[in-house]
């Protein structure tokens, strides 16, 4: 493990440092760094000519440059006393700095990206390879593949105009007529009934089922003013917390063990009697309290496995913890809720921002300020989410459908494991093993598109910092954003690997 | 384990009447194919009482495996089931799913005939066991994991403690195989269904694992539904054979009495297509006897080949190949040395002589044949053809001598480029070596297809449109396009059933006659070596064990691992299969002293 | 049964929204003030660059988005407003006492501090001048400031008097027309003395001593702080310690984060006029694309797209009343240049009147400028701008300067004719890659001229700015200037040999002219010699120019105050004044 | 869709090696078809069965993809969407049917709007409307179409022929070719192509669509580059492959006559995905303004100019990322029939 990291390190070091290479001379090839000037007339012309030449080295033949920058690389790798600034801008800043700034609401967006896209992605691909050739399956393979054509920036623009605009307009007087809601209902009626499947008169069912829930849920929010102001509310969270709880264990174990359901409720009351205890202390947290809550959380359920699951205590702590861990973001999830009418109320009734990455002077609590963060995350994240997801969507469905084929699934099913067994515990990790390297790649590929969508949403990050870099025909920059980029692909091809390895018994690092 | 395994309308009573606990009935499975329903098996109809044994042979596509999923709910999507089947009186046919999860693993077991697909790659063997014991059991994971290392020592994994938490890429074949029977056996099932259990194993493994399955059904009494297409696994196994073609039942009779007097003719074909090792000899080991625990061999005919052997030389004669000291390895990459894989063999074969090459997985033999052929480096010793060292020649130098020899591959169907047509596939060689006109290359490509029997049109066909046996002779047409004085033939009859395979091994048999070419003929398979060479050489892990002439190799077998290797393959008699199985432990016995 | 079983948890995951709904009854939402009359704490202005620095004199940080922040935090003598110059007798006074030698008396408000308590004094001034003058070099005249430029400033002589002084005289070497917007820009001369490891007590003794006895390696730190230190990082992600931005206007500066710059009220600010209203004035990064959607979803309160189009317009009118526009045209002029360079397409002066005459520019007006300002018109002056007063009185006394305000094709055709040219012209007409409304305009010449007999190449290049002073790279360029209102800023682009004559234009007339112009100080004797420049520079068709760019600001129609500036002070000149209801 | 692709494909192997299989025994020169079988053994007669019926390879997979529903629409579309933009304007001096042309300006009609009316159908003087120059729409459109097609296969076909050689000679020759080949290609894959194409489009874009478009194919190849040397690593150790050495063909013939044959179905599925992804990143530079420049125009660049229309004048974004959106997608379901027609049990995804 340890000299397969070093040799990819070392192996990467050499990639990178060719790549920097043809990535200098590309940029500083790539136009005319004294562009804008073309209509600035007067004395400030030539004083800006001067400035930026002595900024740029525009003086010193290419190669020259790119030594010099490459120096200026070498101070961060080699600590030598002289200040790591990855070289300066046209305007002598330090570019280091600026990238300190931007990595960070870059990453945030395209790491919730990522994450989202992944657990949505994996899970409608599963869902679609179980339902091979269903209605079900064919909507979602057209939707990815819609998904697959549609420019990003062309997406953000009509997310902006229709989701943000147009919701905040109606989240400021959130009415329905009766026939909205009854369309509401029908929609969701019609893709829960799609998404279940079975014979004609289940699917009819479940259609009715789902759609008058949906109907008279939207309904009664509406009634209750509850889009003004949401909130589950200590009852709301009773009842989610025994859901979550035995929904768990109808994923992860089945209701045969009946110590194992036990210890999922008594994790799932445990958590809620936590929830009312610990209200003071998340009136206004910081993420210290909120860090230690959650390693408490996980080592109360830890013991509660421990006691209530008996024999089963292996898994029942597993499934104690997960139970625990929902539980908590239930309750952030309700803690945010609450504090959207405050965050509304400050953002003038619009809280959906179409720019920027956080709300400036915002004077707030802890879950006020992190809702803002949320809530600007939203649009460019919806963006960014749609188009990863429909490759794991398609990816997984694949390597689903690959998997089932395989024969240890015909000897999981010989043995009598039920459907559940055969597809959390055998399918899904075998599944799983491509989609590793398909996050490596498309990491890299998000990042690329963080280019777009940060441009469209005004967010102040590596993707603007290259945007404007190269229109500036300003290597600098450009080079710190490609170290990062080219880093994190290379890491991250890494950490695959590594995470194949980890999937994989079969694969050994060496 | 006193655990009661049958349902509780079957009672102690009606087992010991020796009902039949598995009764099928009028068995059909259909697939459904671009919208249209095909028959993969119909009317197949049988009854196995407890602790028997019953095989169900017949060549691919005969709808054996098939109709045996079927009893489990197992097929494809696409596919269906008619008739019935019923356990202990229970209908299977149409049952719900969560009905037979319930007998699935539990009252019936399934065996699989490739042991490192068909278990689960990234699970320890332990947890799979174990988790079969789970699912039926109310044992706590503490109970179901002893079971486990239990029921890994019954089938003789060594160190089961430690096993337990091995993955099964870290077993051997045989080890995965029985632990897939270690699953199979967990709950004690009534009836274990073994689909082709040791087709993927070498010999001397498949014989442990066939000793295995006796031991344990013997033990368990379970009954044994072992399906196969190898004639000599029946006969080793089986109580009683069912023959399925196309489909269907041809002929059900017990195992003795099929093999002493086939009642139907495509039993019979059958039967007569399957190479008995010994027959062309005169039996196997012959002159090796084990007496009080020690072996006694006769030494006879040792003197007499090295003599024939000299006359050869004194006469001048130039072998068609001769291999001195030659080292095979695979080149070393960085930090890792080379790994050989063939260590100082050296043979002859004399022009007309067909040598045979046997060896287990991993002997090296195909990469001596490879080598031969000038597609491996040698890294010591010199490969000779018609005098000429190959070992030494540039890729130019070796172009015009590729002429003289020749190779046919073990898979037809990877042999031959798929998007190519037949035609030039075989005339690919002449179109290299001879320059011919387009009309004269179509001559003689017809030429070819006669001489394999293939019709002139197949001319235009691709491979994927020829069967298995079609495509071989496609490749020793090919092989034998530019008339080489050596043909190396790679395993070239063990991708296809035995009745195709007699049909392709009479062919090349034939051709060797007429053209008189040198064959150097590799092959797992004691008794097709038999059928064809003169001679035969036995490798071990890249090591020369054994070699000489068919008859003292057959007979008298000098080393050790000949005589494993002998005794291990079965023969399709059940009778003297039961001799060879007392002479094959017996040799065990004696120890590896020998 | 198992769908069955999917289906109630379908219907429970479903069940448990519904039920959480009744929870929210332990919800502790505020509830909204719903205040009239009431003034927002803050107001947001969307700016399409970031700043870049709190020194905006130096040359890498002379940009427009540094004086929408400069308008408020620093503040002068004067400032142009919509009307022209305008004096900020909030700060100070001043007059001309002598026209030869030129010499302007300054009084600096008694009151007037920065934010962090330090008057506004000489040291400042000295500072200033310093840094502007060009006077203060190391070795071969390397200047060691940076400044944007030393016109007007390097004709200064040192100013006298001593630290601590709110008066001073400045004495210039030679007349400089444009001398009272040429004063301003002070910065706080107690932080760079002191960043610069001088001493900033007494009134900042050490660093006037340094200055008047030219002590350079004493000043070389204080003038390498001036050219850098102030720099903001670049993208805002924070500002510099505080304590070194103090303010002299009536916001200061409080903070950054990730482009977004936070001013607050001045507490120090002396004056009534200028005092803020609103407490906190934000400027918000916005690219000029995404302004609309942000104002309609009301992440800004205020909007100033640098180069509006008619879709910016009407998406703004579409939002309804919320929103309010004001709209008007900008100092910045699109114009075509030629080259007339000996051999070049248009040395003939004949080609150069067809050309001008084939000019489709009020078809240019009616696509581009009256869909966004009603009143725009075509342009015919060079050196003024149709929204400043003086611009009337000068066509009216420059005839050449209105020949061409109808495309006249068949003149155009004659002259061509006359000229001698029987072929069809070849014109490559070179315009900025980048920008569609240039190919667009491109391509309505062309409709026109080719019509007359040229015929014309559109020349799309992303280095067209560096082809500029590239003889024989282009026949024609088409591209903007922005005008000043200042007296003396166009001259390098007319006269012979001039650094922005891009076309080798040549007239004595207009040399002499101009010479005449930039030391002039009588603003009546410039009206009246420009007239005659300009009569002359159309009449030799020097170019031709096309419009005056339009402009518009767009703000929520909660918001008071906001006046279009077309000058280069921008939008927030007067963000003081403006407050939000809430 | 084929229905049967995945789940089947044992049953179906082995019923298929049943109807061969019967070849061997009874070498005839004509087969029944599945039907046929089916009808002999319902007859009950012991009639021996007549062989399959012969389908080439090429026919195969010429049925597979006509099966798939997804496939053919996509097909349809494209082919609709390419008349309708090479006949309507016309391309390369030969007229179209369209009187009007793209870089005509004219007086506005009715501020612009499109006159395209679905019921009753009529086309009206200016179907998606004018520009603000007065140029219509529907010819600039088409024109975009035009290009925006071109750049991409050309994009597709460069960066096809690049991938596949540098993937196909590292595959094949192994050693320090191959080290030195997929060194190369992890360093250019290391650059994101979108990075990297911002970097370089500047310089290429004014040289014209044909350059810009051959650059963009020069920078995405490194993905079938990566897909055919592991085709190429595994094909190479096939026994037809060694078939041929041992004949004793040389490098370039195994290359070009058996190893590449059989990677084709990879290559034109990349290919075709490459398709896509070029009117993708085309867009995506037109949005940084690095990509096609005026007079030239493309779909992109269309909708990049018309972003502030979204509200005002939506037509004018909106027709042109409708087409994009059209053609990207009919292009992705060609691609995914092609992949399952050529490899029902392939289970890449789009990269």
């Amino acid at each position: 493990m340890f000299y397969f990291i070093a040799k990819r390190t070392v192996i990467s070091f050499f990639i990178m440092f060719a790549a920097t290479t043809l990535m200098y001379f590309l940029t500083i090839s790539s136009g005319d760094p004294f562009e804008d000037l073309g209509e600035t007339s007067g004395p400030e012309k030539a004083a800006i000519v001067a400035a930026r030449t002595a900024a740029l080295n525009l003086d010193q033949p290419p190669l020259m440059r790119y030594l010099l920058w490459l120096q200026e690389v070498g101070y961060c790798i080699v600590p030598g006393g002289v200040q790591c600034t990855l070289g300066t801008d046209r305007v002598g800043n330090a570019v280091l700095p600026q990238l300190e700034n931007a990595i960070g609401s870059t990453f945030r967006l395209v790491i919730v990206a990522t994450v989202v896209a992944l657990f949505l992605g994996v899970l409608v691909g599963i869902v679609t390879a179980l339902r091979q050739y269903s209605t079900f399956d064919y909507s979602v393979t057209f939707i990815a593949f819609v998904l697959f054509s549609l420019p990003l920036f062309w997406l953000s623009t009509l997310l902006k105009q229709y989701v943000a605009i147009d919701l905040n307009t109606w989240l400021a007087n959130p009415q329905l007529s009766y026939l909205a809601i009854a369309g509401f209902g029908l929609v969701a009626g019609l893709i829960w009934s799609v998404v279940i499947g079975g014979d004609r008169r289940r699917r009819l069912t479940v259609f009715g089922t789902a759609a008058i829930a949906t109907s008279v849920t939207l309904f009664v929010l509406l009634v209750t003013d509850w889009f003004i102001n949401p909130a589950l509310g200590p009852i709301g969270i009773l009842v989610a917390s025994a859901a979550v709880a035995l929904g768990w264990v109808a994923l992860l174990a089945g209701f045969r063990r009946r110590r194992i359901t036990y210890a999922a409720l008594a994790t799932a009351a445990a958590g809620y009697v936590g929830y009312l205890a610990t209200a003071p202390l998340m009136t206004d947290p910081n993420w210290l309290i909120v860090l230690a809550l959650l390693v408490t959380t996980i080592l109360v359920s830890l013991a509660v496995g421990t006691i209530v699951g008996g024999p089963y205590a292996g898994q029942a702590r597993r499934i104690s913890v997960v139970v625990g861990v929902s539980i908590g973001l239930l309750v952030v999830a309700d803690r945010m809720l609450q504090a959207y009418p405050t965050l509304s109320a400050k953002a003038g009734g619009r809280p959906i921002p179409t720019t920027g990455s956080e709300s400036v002077n915002l004077a707030g609590n802890f879950w006020v300020i992190n809702l803002d963060y949320a809530l600007h995350l939203l649009l460019p994240t919806m963006a960014l989410t749609l188009i990863s997801f429909a490759t794991y969507t398609r990816y997984t469905r694949a390597s689903q459908l690959d998997v089932m084929n395989q024969d240890y699934i015909r000897t999981a099913r010989a043995k009598g494991l039920s459907e559940r067994t055969v597809l959390v515990k055998h399918a899904f990790r075998n599944a799983m093993i491509p989609i590793t390297t398909l996050m490596a790649f498309d990491f890299a590929g998000v990042l690329g598109g963080a280019v777009i969508t940060e441009t469209v949403f005004g967010w102040n990050g590596m993707g603007k910092m290259f945007v404007d870099a190269i229109g500036n025909v300003d290597p600098a920059p450009v080079m710190a954003f490609f170290i990062v980029v080219g880093s994190a692909a290379v890491l991250f091809n890494m950490l695959a690997d590594i995470a194949y390895a980890f999937l994989d018994p079969r694969i050994t690092l060496s | 384990m006193t655990m009661n395994k049958y349902p509780q309308t079957f009672t102690d009573e009606t087992r010991l009447a020796d009902e039949p606990i598995l009764t099928v009935k009028d068995l059909g499975v259909d697939f459904n194919v671009e919208n249209t329903w095909m028959m993969a098996a119909e009317g197949v109809s049988y009854d196995i009482h407890p602790g028997e044994i019953l095989a169900i042979v017949g060549e691919s596509g005969s709808g054996k495996s098939m109709s045996s999923m079927a009893l489990l709910g197992l097929l494809p999507r696409n596919g269906r089931s008619t008739g019935s089947a019923r356990l202990l009186g229970q209908e299977l046919i149409g049952a719900s799913q969560s009905k037979l999860r319930k007998i699935r693993g539990n009252d019936i077991a399934m065996i699989f005939q490739e042991p490192m697909t068909a278990l689960n790659p990234v699970l320890t063997v332990g947890e799979q066991i174990k988790e079969v014991i789970e699912q039926h059991t109310e044992a706590s994971p503490a109970r179901a994991k002893e079971r486990a290392v239990e029921l890994l020592r019954m089938v003789e994994i060594p160190d089961p403690e430690q096993r337990y938490e091995s993955f099964p890429h870290q077993f051997s074949g045989g080890q995965r195989q029985r632990a897939m029977i270690a699953i199979a056996l967990a709950n004690d099932p009534i009836l274990l269904i073994a689909d082709e259990p040791t087709t993927a194993l070498d010999v001397t493994v498949q014989a442990e694992v066939l000793e295995l399955l006796r031991k344990l059904n013997r033990r368990l009494n379970s009954a044994v539904l072992l399906i196969t297409h190898d004639m000599g696994v029946v006969a080793d196994l089986a109580d009683r054979v069912v023959v399925m073609e196309q489909g269907k039942i041809v002929e059900t009779a017990p195992a003795k009495a099929l093999f002493a007097s086939p009642r139907e003719p495509y039993t019979r074909r059958l039967l007569d297509a399957v190479p008995h090792l010994g027959s062309r000899v005169g039996g196997v080991l012959v002159d090796v006897e084990v007496v009080d625990g020690a072996l006694q061999i006769h030494e006879r005919y040792a003197e007499t080949d090295r003599l024939r052997r000299q006359e050869h030389h004194d006469a001048g004669t130039v072998p068609a190949l001769e291999l001195a000291n030659v080292d095979i390895a695979y080149p070393g990459r960085f930090r890792h040395p080379p790994t050989k894989v063939v260590h100082d063999v050296s043979f002859t074969i004399n022009p007309g002589e067909v040598m045979g090459l046997v060896g287990e997985s991993g002997s090296g033999k195909s990469t001596i044949a490879r080598a031969v052929t000038g597609l491996l480096k040698t890294s010591a010793g010199r490969v000779s053809i018609a005098g000429t060292d190959i070992t030494r020649l540039t890729t130019r130098q070796l172009l015009p001598l590729r002429k003289k020899f020749a190779i046919v591959f073990q898979d037809p169907a990877a042999s031959l480029n798929p998007r190519l047509s037949i035609g030039d596939s075989i005339g690919e060689p002449l179109y290299l070596h001879e320059k011919l006109s387009r009309t004269a290359l179509n001559k003689r490509v017809e030429a070819l297809l006669e001489d394999v029997h293939l019709p002139v049109h197949f001319r235009n066909r691709y491979p994927h449109e020829l069967s298995g046996g079609q495509r071989q002779r496609v490749g020793i047409a090919r092989a034998l396009s530019l008339r080489p004085s050596l043909l190396v033939a790679d395993e070239p009859t063990s991708a296809l059933d035995v009745s195709v395979q007699s049909k392709v091994l009479a062919l090349l048999q034939e051709l060797q006659r007429e053209q008189g070419f040198a064959c150097l003929f590799v092959s797992h398979d004691l008794a097709v070596v038999e059928l064809l060479a003169s001679h035969i050489a036995v490798l071990r892990e890249g090591h020369m064990v054994e070699q000489g002439s068919t008859e003292q190799v057959l007979l008298h077998p000098q080393a050790a691992y000949t005589r494993k290797l002998l005794a291990a393959a079965p023969v399709p008699d059940p009778d003297e299969q039961a001799i060879r199985r007392n002479q094959r432990l017996a040799l065990l016995g004696a120890g590896a002293a020998g | 049964m198992r769908n069955k079983r999917t289906a109630a948890l379908a219907a429970l995951s479903v069940g448990t929204l519904m039920l959480s709904a009744c929870g929210s009854a332990g919800g502790t939402a505020d509830n909204e003030s719903e205040a009239t009359g009431e003034i927002a704490p803050s107001i947001t202005l969307a700016i399409s660059q970031t700043p870049d620095s709190y020194n905006g004199n130096t040359a890498n940080a002379n940009s427009v988005y540094n004086t929408y922040v400069d308008n408020l935090i620093h503040s002068g003598f004067g400032a142009f407003s919509p009307e022209g110059w305008e004096r900020n007798e909030e700060f100070g006074s001043y007059e001309k006492t002598s026209d030869d030698p030129l010499t302007v008396k300054y009084t600096i408000n008694e009151d007037a501090v920065w934010s962090d308590g330090t008057a506004i004094d000489f040291d400042d001034v000295l500072l200033t001048w310093a840094a502007f003058s060009g006077q203060v070099t190391a070795g071969e005249d390397e200047n060691i400031f940076q400044p944007s430029s030393t016109n007007g400033w390097s004709q200064i002589e040192m100013p006298v008097g001593d630290p601590g002084a709110k008066e001073f005289e400045l004495v210039y070497t030679e007349p400089y027309a444009d001398w009272e917007a040429l004063v301003g820009g002070f910065m706080p001369a107690h932080v760079a003395a002191e960043q610069g490891g001088l001493s900033p007590d007494g009134e900042g003794a050490e660093l006037v001593e340094a200055i008047q006895s030219e002590d350079v390696d004493a000043l070389t730190p204080v003038a390498e702080f001036w050219n850098t230190g102030w720099n903001y990082e670049t993208d805002l992600p924070s500002l510099p310690d505080t304590a070194i931005i103090p303010s002299s206007g009536p916001y200061k500066l409080d903070n950054a984060s990730n482009g977004t710059l936070t001013l607050t009220k001045n507490e120090q600010y002396w004056g009534e006029e200028r005092a803020g209203k609103t407490e906190t004035i934000v400027y918000k990064t916005v690219e000029d694309t995404e302004v609309v959607q942000a104002l309609q979803n009301g992440d800004v309160d205020v909007v100033d797209p640098s180069s509006p189009t008619v879709d910016t317009k009407a998406s703004l009118e579409q939002i309804g009343d919320d929103v309010t526009i004001e709209t008007g045209t900008t100092m910045t002029f699109s114009h075509v240049d030629l080259d007339q360079r000996e051999g070049a397409v248009f040395e003939d002066i004949k080609v150069r009147q067809a050309f001008a005459k084939c000019m489709p520019r009020a078809e240019m007006v009616d696509k581009f400028v009256t869909p966004i300002e009603p009143d725009g018109q075509v342009l015919n002056l060079r050196e003024y701008q149709p929204s400043q007063e003086e611009y009337q009185t000068v066509l009216d006394g420059a005839p050449s300067a209105s020949m061409n305000d109808e495309v006249d094709i068949e003149g155009a055709k004659a002259l061509l004719e006359e000229a001698g040219k029987t072929e069809p012209v070849a014109v490559r007409l070179m315009h900025a890659s980048t920008s569609q409304l240039r190919a667009d305009q491109v391509a309505l010449i062309k409709n026109s001229c080719d019509q007359a007999g040229f015929e014309i190449t559109a020349l799309s290049d992303p280095e067209w700015s560096a082809k500029l002073s590239e003889p024989g790279a282009w026949d024609a360029v088409i591209f903007g200037w922005a005008g000043s209102g200042l007296v003396a800023s166009g001259e390098s682009i007319y006269v012979t040999g001039g650094e922005q004559n891009f076309g080798g234009y040549s007239d004595e007339e207009v040399d002499s002219l101009w010479k005449q112009i930039v030391t002039n100080t009588d603003p009546e004797k410039v009206v009246e010699l420009k007239t005659q420049l300009e009569e002359r520079l159309a009449a030799t068709v020097y170019n031709q120019v096309l419009y005056a760019n339009p402009g518009l600001i767009a703000h929520s129609s909660k918001v008071e105050g906001v006046v279009i500036n077309p000058t280069q002070t921008g939008i927030s000149w007067n963000a003081y004044e403006w407050t939000k209801q809430l | 869709m084929d229905k049967h692709t995945n789940s089947d494909s044992r049953a179906r192997l082995e019923l298929a090696e049943r109807n061969l299989q019967t070849q061997d025994t009874e070498i005839s020169t004509s087969g029944p078809t599945l039907d046929q079988v089916d009808q002999a053994r319902n007859s009950g007669a012991g009639s021996a069965p007549r062989n399959t019926e012969a389908k080439s390879q090429g026919r195969l997979i010429r049925e597979r993809f006509f099966h798939h529903r997804g496939a053919l629409a996509g097909m349809a579309l494209l082919a609709l969407i390419i008349i309708l933009a090479f006949s309507s304007i016309g391309f390369a001096g030969i007229p179209g049917w369209w009187d009007k042309e793209y870089d005509v300006l004219a007086d506005r009609f009715n501020e612009g709007k499109p006159t395209l009316s679905l019921w009753p159908f009529s086309l009206g003087e200016h179907p998606f409307g004018q520009d603000v120059l007065g140029r219509d729409y529907f010819a600039l459109t088409m024109r975009g179409i035009q290009t925006s097609l071109i750049i991409a296969f050309i994009v597709g076909m460069v960066g096809t022929a690049i991938g596949t050689l540098i993937g196909a000679v590292a595959g094949y020759f192994r050693g320090w070719t191959e080290a030195v080949l997929m060194r190369f290609t992890d360093v250019v894959i290391t650059i994101p192509t979108l990075v990297i194409a911002a970097v370089m489009a500047g310089i290429v874009a004014r040289s014209g669509i044909i350059p810009f478009a051959v650059f963009l194919g020069l920078i995405s190849w490194t993905g079938l580059a990566r897909i055919v040397r592991g085709e190429f690593l595994s094909l190479r150790e096939k026994e037809f492959v060694e078939s041929a050495k041992s004949v004793g063909a040389k490098s370039a013939r195994i290359i070009v006559r058996h190893i590449l044959p059989n990677t084709v179905g990879v290559i034109i599925v990349s290919a075709t995905l490459a398709i896509s992804g070029a009117i993708l990143l085309e867009t995506a530079l037109s949005f940084l303004g690095l990509g096609v420049k005026a007079p030239d125009t493309s779909l992109g660049k269309a909708i990049n100019d018309n972003r502030s229309a979204l509200t005002t004048r939506p037509w004018l974004f909106l027709w042109p990322g409708v087409f994009i959106v059209a053609i990207a997608l009919a292009v992705n379901f060609i691609g995914d029939g092609l992949r399952d027609a050529f490899d029902p049990k392939q289970t890449r995804v789009k990269q």
